[in-house]
């Protein structure tokens, strides 16, 4: 606890540091991953090797992705441009197929509805489509934003500057406290930059609280079960089946 | 961007010299001892800490990123020759002169280590009457060792240990170079020896005993800084000046204060500075 | 593309294969890991999932763990559980059972919660015990969704179990490591192939597993 | 004999679905519920087999308060059918059929004899026996409620909006089919709809209930069109804008009976 | 005037959902398509606004073959009201029903302005205004779309099965209200629907369609009543097991219509 109260600064320094590293991949993977997860519901023949190539860049250790990436493009090991197209890359994982579901799930007879009262199909595109994409894509972007988080510590590992540093330094010099920091920060962090993009959802998308449905009535022994719940907008999980949710931390 | 892969960052702007470290904080300390001591006399200093190990700081070294970091002299010249016959510490920093990339330089190394070792418990010591390698061959019992999986691989590791003294060893890899889970094997008896740094504040606190190398097999690993072009006399003097007075002994208490005090670099650096008349 | 090349040569070099240290040793380990990792997973989320599936209770309890959960970085959990526990496979196990239960647990309550309510209302209306409502109509019918859970929980805990090599335990990660520290990133690349190519495995076996669990009638095509 | 007596319903969240409700349900014959969206209809129905537990009241079955009894017991005593069938997706048709049966013990060859004759009862073709409910149709997956509402051979039969979701012709198919179900089996039939017009056709008692399940009015179909108790029963019913009240008229075809919209109703019988 | 000659639509399938069908639907009256399920209402409805490109055969508008036009301009001039509304649920109410108004750019003033005149129009309470589609209840979503379609003031209205899912309360209050803005406006309506109560009811013109859009006859309810044209409508119309074939049966409190089941189903004008 000693060393938190006297470390404040190095905490807050890398905390920033942290978020300058995961914020772009976050907000890149998103906007990569729209376009691409469009173009697999257009091309069908294109649905089934984009998504499950995206699955498999999940299965990539990130420590020998991070060695091996600058190799292939040319950037330093230390580049944050590394840890960023790195980050990316897992966030392409997640997101795309998230991205072409959200875009596959939107109800056939609106889109139909809106093509009757007139709109072209750029316009129907971002006034129709998108926004009404928007709450799952929203749930795959919370789990993009919660998973590279925590991935971002392992550029520690190489010398990039994030909470990650708590964990080696830490680890060296056995101070317990300096690791836990370390967790309960990044957890902190990420739980935040979640609680933020449902905010932000719940400003942009108002329509998306409609009142739920329910069971016409309870069963006998669970009455008050099935109804009041708080409005989740979803474990981001329930929603895709056989995605890989979420993949956290190092794995060397 | 940059056509070499493993280099990266931007150049300091001029007069400015970086001083970087490893990815370790007693080195971190050394860093920071000559970053203050430059500081003192007249440079403006940038501090570029934790970066790594030698194969991601060392191009950003050649390319002119980094100016300063505190190195151990025999890896670091095994790191650029690895059929080096150097076996002490003036014959490595000589070796070293010429092993270097062009451009970099090796400042006047310090008394103070920091090398791989063969450590053992001090009861491990008393029982098998061990205080050198060559006591290791008449144990009987099969030995393992805890230390990183790149032990196997080293002139002085297993293999050399076999030829140097005859004894057999197994190697347990633990991957914290030394740190508290090598350290926690060695004391819960998971491993009868470690391969722990000879500066390691453990060695005095848990009362280890680090077993003598009467043939040299250990590469000794001084404190040796390594800096670019722009260090010029004026700033070597400054970092000289702190070698001069770098003991081993020195850099165990400068470590205690970290681990076991949990100071931080710069308050364990000034504090020393302090005590040997360099503030 | 050197590397590459190199660490394909790593792999297909027969005398890497055999004995305590080859390939095959340690691959079976890290299957081993992965295995275990997951099944340890199973026994804690699958109840606790067809639990709060079952009754809706704790959703909100078991979303928020999930998620704390999943923003746990594996590798300040390892160095923790190194400082505390010391070297061996308790540590890191853990770590792959904190990984692995969020992709469990939501697949399991999800498989529930997604059965149309008339179903299990109907279910009930007939005359089955909750028991028999369980186990007859909402474990089937949430199993394909539960398994896609496992898979992605296997897939995660594969490419994460190269951390045991960290703290003195084997599989893969063992390659990868040395071939960190040694500077032969052929090695370390040929390591990730193995991991990677242990992942698509495993996509391949559960692909399969998916489609067999999944009760004739709500099959898709 | 059901009877649901002062029976009241409060959700927990506060929605007071049904006030004060009795009735009397006489054995062998169809009552029907019959009001608009959110009246009470399914709650009333549940509390006959404890899928709703009524806040005040009781509700006897051949005078036997049935809180006191196992729900387990009475739900597989009585029969259960509702919209879009609530079929179990992962079980064949004859499975489905065969549940209660053998949620009663009913061993599997005897469980699966009984669904064949009662596939048969409810004219489903043997031959998709074994196929799964969403390879059938609409219509033939009511068929397969029913049918499974009927297995375990129940006095009573509660049926929830059963053909709701069907088109009108199949819908009247499955209508006439029931007519002649109970004409043979004479079950004690309570059925839910908000089609008046499917009320008068399958109700012996027809109970036409307001919002919280007050009663509007009680009785045959040609009490309520010869007497509508008040303004919201002729409303309902049709009566007030007179879709109901029918005139002849000389068509140059013929002449059609038509209503006050001048729409045509049909036409009368021993005309051309 | 719209007219269909020679339509037929296969799908890239091989269904043949209209072989061929030619219809002329007379402007400032309603046209109503009904038959059963798949009978391709839906398809030729929506060659009228191509959102169906007929495989061969013409659609003229007041003579000018469609099929050279720009099918956004002709969508925009033309409304559409679907099952469900098909409203935008990202919109709020008034944006709903100004969305075609804004496409042709007027500005959103103005189109406000008219959104609020059609709330009234169609018996939309102002205060709802704001409102997202999923805070409404089935009825005044079908309002919303209804007043959308008439948004841009459209010569034609195309209606498809716009009431199929409201209760039936609230779907005779939507039918009487089309039937009031109808006789205020004057619209060119075709409406499609499968219930032939609905048909009767609506259509100055009624096509009753087989399978693959084949005509099994048109004419006025009372055409089709007095005369049915075979024995497929005279089933579909339900004249077949005597629905529509009403005798006066005498009742204790008074003489009411039945049909061949006995089941009532009005009164006779003038009688008690
Ligand atoms: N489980 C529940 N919790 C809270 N309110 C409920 C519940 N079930 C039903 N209600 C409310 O109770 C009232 C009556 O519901 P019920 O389902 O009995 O009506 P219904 O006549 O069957 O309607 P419908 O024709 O739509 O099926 C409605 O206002 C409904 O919203
Ligand atoms: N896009 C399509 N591709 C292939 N077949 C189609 C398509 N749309 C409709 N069909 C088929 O064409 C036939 C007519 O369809 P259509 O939707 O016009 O019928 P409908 O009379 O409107 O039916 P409903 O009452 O169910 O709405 C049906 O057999 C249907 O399955
Ligand atoms: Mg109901
Ligand atoms: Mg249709």
């Amino acid at each position: 606890m000693n060393w938190v109260v006297n470390n404040l600064d190095v905490i807050a320094e890398r905390t920033l540091a942290h978020l300058a590293l995961a914020l772009p991949p976050i907000v890149l993977s998103f906007v990569i991953a729209l376009p691409v997860g469009w173009l697999a519901n257009r091309r069908r023949w294109l649905r089934t090797p984009l998504l499950s190539a995206s699955g498999l860049l999940y299965a990539i250790p990130s420590l020998p992705l991070f060695v091996v990436l600058p190799i292939i493009i040319g950037t330093g090991i230390r580049d944050p441009l590394n840890i960023v197209v790195a980050l990316t890359l897992y966030g392409l994982a997640l997101m795309v197929p998230s991205a072409a579901d959200a875009l596959q799930a939107v109800d056939p007879r609106v889109e139909d509805a809106a093509t009757a009262l007139g709109y072209r199909p750029v316009s129907r595109f971002f006034a129709v489509e998108l926004p009404l994409a928007g709450p799952t894509l929203l749930a795959g972007l919370r789990v993009v934003a919660v998973s590279t988080i925590s991935l971002v510590t392992v550029g520690a590992v190489l010398g990039v500057p994030s909470l990650g540093l708590l964990f080696t330094d830490g680890f060296q010099r056995g101070i317990v406290a300096e690791v836990v920091a370390g967790l309960v920060v990044t957890v902190a962090l990420a739980l935040a930059l979640d609680g933020l993009l449902v905010a932000l959802g719940r400003v942009l998308m108002p329509w998306s609280r409609s009142p739920r449905t329910r069971l016409t009535d309870a069963p006998a022994d669970q009455s008050a079960a099935a109804q009041g719940e708080p409005d989740a907008v979803a474990d981001p999980d329930a929603a895709s089946d056989a995605q890989p949710a979420g993949r956290r931390g190092a794995d060397a | 961007s940059n056509s070499d892969p493993l280099a990266s960052g931007t150049p300091a702007a001029s007069g400015t010299l970086v001083v970087g470290s490893q990815q370790y904080y007693s080195n971190e300390i050394i860093a920071e001892l000559y970053a203050q001591s430059l500081e003192k006399a007249g440079f403006t200093v940038q501090r570029q800490y934790q970066i790594g190990q030698r194969e991601v700081y060392l191009p950003d070294l050649a390319a002119g990123k980094i100016d300063v970091i505190p190195e151990y002299g025999g890896n670091l010249l095994q790191y650029y020759d690895k059929n080096t016959t150097a076996k002490d510490a003036a014959a490595i920093q000589s070796a070293l002169a010429s092993a270097l990339p062009q451009g970099l330089r090796a400042l006047e190394h310090a008394a103070a280590t920091d090398q791989d070792s063969y450590t053992v418990t001090k009861q491990f010591s008393d029982q098998h009457r061990l205080t050198s390698l060559a006591d290791l061959s008449k144990v009987t019992d099969p030995l393992k060792i805890a230390a990183n999986s790149e032990f196997a691989k080293r002139p002085y590791g297993p293999d050399g240990l076999k030829s140097a003294y005859g004894a057999t060893v197994t190697l347990v890899p633990v991957e914290d170079s030394g740190g508290p889970l090598t350290v926690k094997a060695l004391k819960d008896g998971t491993t009868q020896l470690a391969d722990i740094y000879t500066a390691d504040p453990s060695i005095t606190r848990e009362n280890l005993v680090v077993l003598d190398d009467p043939k040299h097999l250990i590469l000794p690993q001084n404190v040796t800084p390594i800096v670019s072009a722009k260090v010029n006399d004026a700033a070597a003097d400054a970092i000289n000046k702190v070698n001069a007075q770098l003991s081993l002994e020195d850099l165990r208490a400068l470590n205690s204060a970290s681990v076991n005090e949990q100071k931080k670099s710069a308050d364990i650096a000034s504090a020393w500075l302090k005590q040997k008349g360099l503030a | 593309m050197r590397y590459l090349t190199e660490a394909l040569a790593w792999i297909a070099d027969p005398a890497n294969m055999p004995g305590p240290d080859g390939i095959a040793a340690r691959t079976g380990e890290h299957l081993w890991y992965s295995a275990l990792g997951v099944l340890l997973a199973c026994l804690v989320a699958v109840p606790a999932g067809w639990y709060v599936g079952h009754t809706r209770r704790g959703r909100g309890l078991a979303v928020g763990l999930s998620g704390a959960a999943r923003a746990l970085p594996t590798l300040g959990l390892v160095t923790l559980l190194g400082i505390l526990l010391g070297i061996g496979l308790v540590g890191p196990m853990i770590a792959f059972v904190v990984l692995a239960i969020p992709s469990v647990l939501a697949g399991a309550y999800a498989g529930f919660e997604q059965i149309d309510p008339a179903t299990v209302d109907a279910a009930r209306a007939t005359g089955m015990t909750e028991a028999q409502i369980l186990t007859q109509v909402e474990i089937p019918l949430g199993l394909p969704l539960l398994i896609g859970g496992v898979r992605s929980a296997v897939l995660q805990v594969i490419s994460t179990a190269t951390l045991a090599a960290y703290v003195g335990s084997g599989g893969l990660g063992r390659f990868l490591f040395l071939g960190l520290k040694t500077q032969d990133y052929g090695q370390m690349l040929a390591a990730s192939l193995l991991v990677v190519l242990l992942a698509i495995a495993s996509e391949l076996v559960f692909g399969v597993l998916q489609r067999l669990l999944t009760p004739a009638g709500v099959r898709r095509r | 004999m059901i009877e649901l007596e002062h029976v009241s319903k409060r959700y927990p969240d506060g929605t007071t679905a049904v006030a004060d409700f009795s009735a009397q349900l006489p054995p062998h014959t169809t009552t029907v519920f019959v009001g608009s969206s959110g009246c009470g209809k399914t709650t009333l129905l549940r509390m006959i087999n404890r899928m709703v537990e009524p806040t005040s009241g009781r509700v006897l079955i051949d005078g036997d308060d049935i809180a006191a009894q196992d729900p387990v017991a009475i739900r597989r005593r009585i029969g259960y059918v509702m919209q879009n069938g609530g079929l179990l997706p992962h079980r064949t048709v004859l499975d489905n059929i065969a549940t209660v049966p053998r949620l009663i013990g009913t061993d599997k060859e005897a469980a699966h004899a009984r669904a064949r004759e009662l596939m048969q009862l409810v004219g489903l073709d043997p031959a998709h026996a074994n196929r799964y409910p969403s390879q059938l149709s609409g219509g033939q997956q009511q068929r397969v409620g029913v049918a499974r509402g009927l297995a375990a051979d129940p006095n009573i039969l509660l049926m929830d909006e059963p053909f709701g979701a069907v088109d009108p012709l199949v819908r009247r198919d499955l209508q006439n089919e029931l007519l002649r179900i109970q004409s043979e089996l004479g079950k004690t039939i309570v059925f839910v709809t908000h089609d008046i017009e499917e009320a008068f056709l399958l109700g012996d008692q027809i109970i036409i209930l307001k919002q919280g399940g007050e009663v509007a009015q009680r009785g045959s179909s040609a009490d309520i069109l010869a007497h509508p108790a008040d303004d919201f029963v002729a409303e309902f019913v049709g009566l007030d804008r007179g879709e109901r009240v029918l005139r002849l008229q000389p068509g140059e075809r013929g002449d059609v009976l038509v209503d006050a919209h001048g729409r045509a109703a049909g036409v009368l019988e021993g005309r051309p």
